[in-house]
């Protein structure tokens, strides 16, 4: 994986940093705390608000992962259960109870927590949020670029398709802040290539279930040259063998299954292409959230991860460096941040925090 | 035929006891019952008789005490115990489960429908379709079901608890017809009822329950009323002349309720009454002559189609019971614990009907708690299971039901065979009351499914046949030859 | 007075058309639900290019959960119960076996679903018992249990994943990838166990007594039912069928999925299947197959409303709207039977 | 006899101590429930660090909307229904005001508020009415309200968003940015309508006669209520509180939320907290105010279970057994007592 996490690092550092506000008295807060505290004694807070799902059950291990790793975590406080907006600020509150030194949050909404946030940092609480970004103007944000995620994976297979004809458009959870952010660049890669129409739009809510059934129907009632998916990708593919019907290209994200299929039907005519969403952002947060805390290093407000892409055309290597044959399909490929995670992968499959 | 020796009981019960929570069902009953014998079990409501029936058939178990059958010590654990012991029962409550068919209940008890057949023939019910569903079947004939269902087993001891009471007539002379025959046949029978005549006509022995005990073991023959009835009540038993009026003539009260050929689907057919502020008015027909559905209407429960309702003068058609209970028409039904709230307690079955009195919104209650007190004083109603009403006896939920309108306040009361079920000594407690509420200037209208009953408490007597008033009789002169015969339609000469 | 000698007599002449419409009558709503799912078919087909055989098999493999579960809650609210768990322990059921069948063969992942089955027939039991010995409510219960369980779910496997084998897939859906044209085989597996079903429940002593329990508790106790042992018997058989939901669930997706939500909407459809399916709440009432003929019926609105391009967002309001209409034309059926008797 | 005759004339001559007695017994739930969300709090300020004013407003201000809830579902429950729709009705009312209010000023956002109040009740009202008219089981009904309003949610809100005014935010939450130490404006907002709710259930007519219809209907109606009229009030009632639920919604996150999910989680929490409130489903017995106890406490459970780290898949499982436990220790202790009387 050492291409993916060099391009990576290279997205991050072409970041601008003018996002810090240099200004902000909060700013000096988290420092003369952790000056007070001994090392390895920081409490972390989580907050997430989706169980039950693969990539956010990995972005918590990572966060598990990274604490335990860094030997400067004394615990790890998990908030996590299925809620909403409101719920996840009861939450958060309640981390702010616990006497926590950061909390990260996989926001469940973009505005709506911002007051708490601002409690938090009141109280000399870093905030991080990953995967989506916040509004809070106190919060770092940590996230993959959700836009640039729908724009790689259109223009691929927008351009696979010789620039015309009809795409199916399996999208994510109908106003989750990601699926919004993809279908802006999704739509933007569009715009360019004018012959192309979307014949079927479906929301998958992200459950590979509902996307194999929606993928079945519309294999088998449209005509369509290519899928893009917002991640539920290998389902897709297995319905093509089911209804033993000619592949078209399909893209997805780096999830191991359909790397496997990549690499493993690339001779019967599939051709697909992963647009890369690591869950190691948790570990990223983390880790920031320790530099911070121990005043080690100064980070920007905003941390943005350009996601890769990887077809089985001209990236097969690198397709065969993620595949990981041990592990389910569902498992997420990209399992560490070069330069931010300093864990190993045996620590993120054990998934225990200190 | 057994040969046994005479002095061999076939059931023998030693102070078998049963306590629920803090309420002693049953203290301490010791019961003989011989081979061949038809042997009353008497007692007022709350005796316990229905409890030891229980214990006998293995649904409920003793606390305490033995029963011997043929000498021989029995466990009755479960209902099969009690079967494979030689004793059957007919349960005072219904025991066929009515979703389910005849044949489906009897697969379900393991009865072979086959008998079951032919008892039913035998007694010469028209055998129901056995493929019917049994709550389509009515009571009676489930009644009668149930019997055969238990002569299936052929029980050495036919236990029968309070079966008549929902048996019209020619049903009670063919439950008589089975008894006998059994007796004949060297087996036993041991008969609940509150009815002393059916004792006195079929019974050869009676052992009589008084608060949980047995108090006498006696030979029933005419003339006996009055000491089976000391037995069953103790010392200072009631005579049967409470209700009575003290003077002579019609009263001359305000007409307060009055319907004018009332007609009602297929059950009332121009119907007419008037019912008189002080004056109590006896209503007496066979089984389905449609005075429960007269009832019903005059209470406002169900509409009627043609004719004419008035209330002290002015036409009402009301449209639920609310309308009458405004106007001070109140009804105590047949089935009283269809009235109460049966789970909730005594204290709130009087209070319930107070609610109508008050503001809608926005008013609070008040005055509930003397108006409560009083009621419970006025008909020494029993407090002990107070916490459920389900859980007092019959006839003192037969009270509450009277005694929720007694907090209210009401001008007409329509009471619906209040006495069924219920013993003597609360019989006239409830006849007492009625011409005391009826003296105060109440009018009242009284359906007794017992023909002996209305003579003695009413001022007149109407007599209802296929859903009409066909004749109005004098208490005086009205007898049980005369009764029945106008109840059966056939003294149409009189107006 | 002839005429209601008649009425009493009347009953044993019964001529083979009585018997018929008798017949009719009380399997009426049974009856009709089935017409319903026919009319919901036909209807489907003509809103669709091609129906065939493939939608037959699709119909009828992915309604297989819906179908288990609507007989596994049928049989505890006949009992006068109701499972607000079964949901839940269908997801555990999933859950479980998909990761324990993942790369086994198809002898074990047989073997496995035969214990998963009796497993979840068996926890329910428990559930059953506890309802019947401490005489807490079964609503009480068994929302509490839909937390335990769905919470178990997700300690058995986190996220969605897991297998099975092309052989069990084949078993329950007519093909090894889950997808094909072959529909003897997902019928096969929705009639036969709702046949074994309706058969027990209506004609051996056991099924009788949950009918009984559920009719009148007090009857039925007089009758000699143990009512302890009838709630657990109805627990357990409902607890087995969720099994089966959870395997066939399996089957279908070659994964298994521990989310909550899965467990809710599978309550809901088990609740209005049973609704649907003409099973009184309250118990005594309805038939099982019923509920068979209801929960292919809300399976296939999925299809047909697509078919019919509505917007998503509006399906909700059309499946609920659904449910009202069916229960009125029911109840306003019902009631001219009624006043015209 | 004379012990028998003691007891009877003992009841007309009630001593304070007999009264307080019986008071203490009649109410012995509502108190417990209490008792134990005391015995929670207290426990949870032990497990943190250090327990303020901060942590009273944070229970106090997030547990509005389930407390509203349950009022709501309670009030249904104590009337003999159950209203499965509840939880969407509040969704429908959060994602309703939160799309009208946004950008808004205090005083309209006010006046969108009542509207929306008046509005949840009315629509309820109607589901009232049809299940009063129809005599449709309430469960049915209600079921296909759920899908009814959680489309309509989804319509008028897709996706999550919209907003409210400060000035509202401080009306429920005690602060205009929904966070903050104040708790006397949230308690205020807890206690008020439940007293006014407990006050007109347990004193007027109208609130009797819904106790009345819940206890028996035949005998509610023999007496003179008119059940109709009060099925529909309990609905409407219950309404009016989905609705100010959803408002709290709104005013807690500043936004909207129209998913399912949330309506299913607010159901079942709601059926939660008027289970453990004491209100016994099937109606006529139990007091609202055990209800809100209960809510707070199922509340409170998320911070104590994380605060004492316990592994989150593990939370469900001890969510629902302890819904269990309390019913069992609650069910003993009534067998108890039943037993020493
Ligand atoms: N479950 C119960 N809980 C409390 N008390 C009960 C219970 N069952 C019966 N009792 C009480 O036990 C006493 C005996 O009742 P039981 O019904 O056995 O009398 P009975 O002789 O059959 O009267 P009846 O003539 O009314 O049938 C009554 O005072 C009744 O209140
Ligand atoms: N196993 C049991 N456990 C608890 N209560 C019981 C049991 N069996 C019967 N009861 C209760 O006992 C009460 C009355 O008992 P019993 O059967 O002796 O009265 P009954 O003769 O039917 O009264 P009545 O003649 O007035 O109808 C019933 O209300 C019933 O709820
Ligand atoms: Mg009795
Ligand atoms: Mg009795």
């Amino acid at each position: 994986a050492e291409d993916e996490e060099d391009a990576v690092d290279d997205e991050v550092e072409d970041e601008p940093v003018d996002d810090v506000d240099e200004d902000d008295p909060d700013e000096e807060e988290p420092d003369e705390e952790a000056a007070e505290e001994a090392e390895g004694d920081f409490v972390i807070g989580v907050s997430n608000t989706l169980v039950g799902n693969q990539w956010r059950e990995q972005m918590v291990c990572s966060i598990q992962a990274e604490s335990l790793a860094s030997g400067m975590v004394s615990d790890v406080v998990l908030a996590n259960r299925d809620t909403d907006a409101s719920g996840q600020i009861a939450d958060i509150e309640g981390l702010i109870g616990q006497g926590v030194d950061a909390i990260i949050v996989n926001p469940h909404d973009r505005t709506a927590l911002d007051d708490v946030i601002a409690a938090a940092d009141e109280q000399g609480i870093i905030v991080i949020s990953v995967d989506q970004a916040v509004t809070a103007e106190q919060a770092y944000n940590v996230t993959n670029d959700q836009v640039a995620y729908g724009e790689l994976g259109g223009r691929w297979l927008f351009e696979q398709i010789d620039g015309e004809g009809n795409v199916a458009y399996m999208r994510g959870g109908d106003g989750a802040p990601a699926d919004q952010d993809r279908d802006e660049g999704f739509r933007a890669a569009l715009e360019e290539f004018p012959d192309v129409e979307i014949v079927s739009e479906v929301f998958t809510g992200w459950d590979p279930s509902t996307g194999a059934s929606q993928a079945l129907d519309i294999i088998t009632t449209e005509d369509v040259d290519g899928i893009w998916t917002s991640g539920i990708d290998y389902p897709v593919v297995e319905q093509f063998e089911a209804a033993d019907e000619d592949f078209v290209p399909v893209v997805g994200a780096d999830n191991n299954g359909f790397i496997e299929q990549l690499i493993e039907l690339a001779d019967d005519g599939l051709t697909g292409a992963v647009v890369t969403n690591p869950p190691p952002v948790g570990g990223v947060a983390t880790a920031i959230a320790i530099d911070l805390l121990a005043g080690r290093e100064d980070h920007p407000q905003d941390t943005v991860l350009t996601p890769e892409v990887y077809d089985n055309i001209d990236d097969m290597a690198a397709l065969e460096d993620l595949y990981l044959p041990d592990l389910p399909q569902g498992f997420v490929a990209t399992m560490e941040f070069e330069g931010y995670t300093t864990y190993t992968q045996e620590q993120v499959l054990e998934c225990e925090g200190p | 035929m057994r040969e046994a020796a005479p002095q061999a009981d076939l059931l023998r019960t030693h102070e078998v006891a049963k306590r629920y929570g803090s309420v002693v069902a049953l203290r301490s009953a010791s019961l003989a019952v011989a081979p061949g014998e038809i042997h009353a079990l008497l007692g007022a409501n709350g005796a316990g008789k229905s409890t030891l029936v229980k214990i006998l058939s293995g649904v409920v178990g003793g606390d305490a005490g033995t029963v011997n059958v043929h000498g021989a010590p029995v466990e009755l654990r479960r209902p099969l115990d009690a079967l494979e012991a030689g004793l059957g029962t007919v349960f005072q409550d219904p025991a066929l489960v009515p979703d389910l068919t005849v044949e489906q209940n009897l697969r379900l008890t393991g009865v072979s429908p086959e008998r079951v057949r032919g008892w039913l023939a035998h007694m010469e019910v028209d055998v129901p379709d056995l493929d019917t569903l049994v709550k389509r079947i009515p009571l009676p004939i489930l009644r009668l079901l149930d019997l055969a269902r238990a002569l299936a087993h052929e029980p050495e001891l036919l236990m029968l608890d309070e079966i008549t009471a929902a048996l019209p007539g020619d049903y009670v002379d063919t439950v008589f017809g089975v008894m006998r025959e059994w007796r004949a046949q060297g087996h036993s029978v041991l008969f609940i009822t509150h009815r002393l005549g059916e004792v006195l006509e079929v019974c050869d022995r009676a052992t009589v329950l008084r608060d949980g005990a047995d108090v006498a073991t006696v030979t029933p023959s005419e003339g006996d009323e009055r000491t089976l009835v000391e037995a069953m009540l103790g010392e200072g038993a009631p005579t049967r002349t409470a209700g009575h009026r003290e003077r002579d003539g019609a009263p001359e009260g305000p007409v307060v309720l009055e319907a004018r050929g009332l007609t009602a689907r297929t059950a009332l057919k121009g119907c007419s009454l008037e019912l008189r502020a002080g004056e109590i008015l006896g209503v007496v027909g066979l089984e389905g002559q449609g005075q429960e559905r007269l009832f019903d209407v005059l209470s406002g429960d169900r509409p009627f189609e043609g004719g004419e309702l008035r209330v002290e003068g002015r036409p009402v058609k009301p449209r639920s019971p609310y309308d009458m209970i405004r106007r001070g028409v109140v009804l105590v039904p047949a089935d009283r614990l269809h009235a109460l709230l049966p789970q909730r307690s005594l204290r709130e079955n009087l209070a319930s009907a107070l609610y109508n009195t008050v503001g809608s919104w926005l008013t609070p209650v008040r005055g509930e708690r003397p108006a409560v007190e009083g009621t419970i004083e006025r008909l020494e109603i029993d407090t002990r299971a107070q916490r459920q009403v389900r859980r007092l006896s019959g006839g003192n939920q037969q009270k509450v039901a009277v005694g929720r309108w007694l907090a209210a306040g009401f001008r007409t009361l329509l009471c619906f065979d209040p006495t069924r079920g219920i013993d003597i000594g609360t019989k006239e407690q409830i006849y007492r009351l009625l011409r005391e509420l009826a003296d105060d200037g109440a009018a009242i209208l009284y359906y007794a499914s017992e023909f002996t009953e209305a003579p003695v408490i009413c001022d007149r007597i109407i007599v209802v046949y296929d859903g009409a008033v066909v004749t109005e009789l004098d208490p005086a002169e009205a007898d049980e030859a005369t009764l029945l015969n106008a109840a059966h339609g056939l003294e149409e000469n009189v107006t | 007075m002839t005429t209601a000698t008649d009425e009493r007599a009347g009953s044993s002449a019964t001529t083979p058309g009585v018997r018929l419409q008798r017949w009719l009558r009380r399997h009426g709503w049974t009856i009709g639900v089935w017409l319903l799912l026919l009319a919901f078919i036909l209807w489907y087909a003509t809103l669709i290019p091609a129906f065939g055989e493939f939608q037959i098999a699709s119909i009828a493999r992915n309604s297989l959960p819906t179908v288990y579960l609507a007989l596994a809650q049928s049989v505890v609210v006949i009992a006068g119960g109701i499972d607000l768990g079964i949901g839940a322990l269908m997801v555990l059921a999933n859950s479980a076996s998909a990761r324990l069948m993942e790369d086994q063969g198809f002898a074990m992942t047989l073997a496995i679903a035969v214990g998963v089955v009796l497993g979840a027939a068996l926890l329910n039991a428990l559930v059953g018992l506890l309802i019947a010995v401490s005489e807490i409510p079964d609503v009480v219960v068994t929302l509490g249990m839909l937390f335990v369980y769905s919470g178990l779910a997700l300690l058995v496997l986190p996220s969605p994943g897991g297998g099975t084998s092309p052989g069990l897939r084949f078993l329950f859906t007519g093909s090894e990838t889950g997808v094909g044209t072959n529909y003897w085989m997902p019928i096969l597996m929705l009639a036969l166990p709702t046949a074994l079903l309706a058969w027990w429940m209506t004609r051996s002593r056991r099924g009788l007594s949950l009918y009984a329990i559920g009719s009148d508790l007090g009857a039925a106790y007089l009758s000699g039912v143990s009512i302890r042992r009838a709630k657990v018997v109805s627990y357990a058989v409902a607890g087995g069928f969720a099994g089966l939901a959870g395997i066939a669930l399996t089957t279908l997706a070659n994964s298994g999925d521990p989310r909550f939500i899965n467990a809710l909407n599978a309550l809901l459809a088990s609740l209005a299947a049973v609704v649907l399916g003409g099973i009184v709440l309250g118990g005594g009432v309805g038939s099982v197959v019923g509920a068979v003929a209801a929960g292919i019926i809300l399976f296939t609105l999925n299809p047909i409303l697509t078919a019919m391009g509505i917007d998503p967002n509006t399906t909700q309001v059309v499946r609920g709207v659904l449910i009202v209409l069916v229960m009125m034309v029911a109840g306003l059926l019902e009631w001219r039977r009624r006043r015209a008797e």
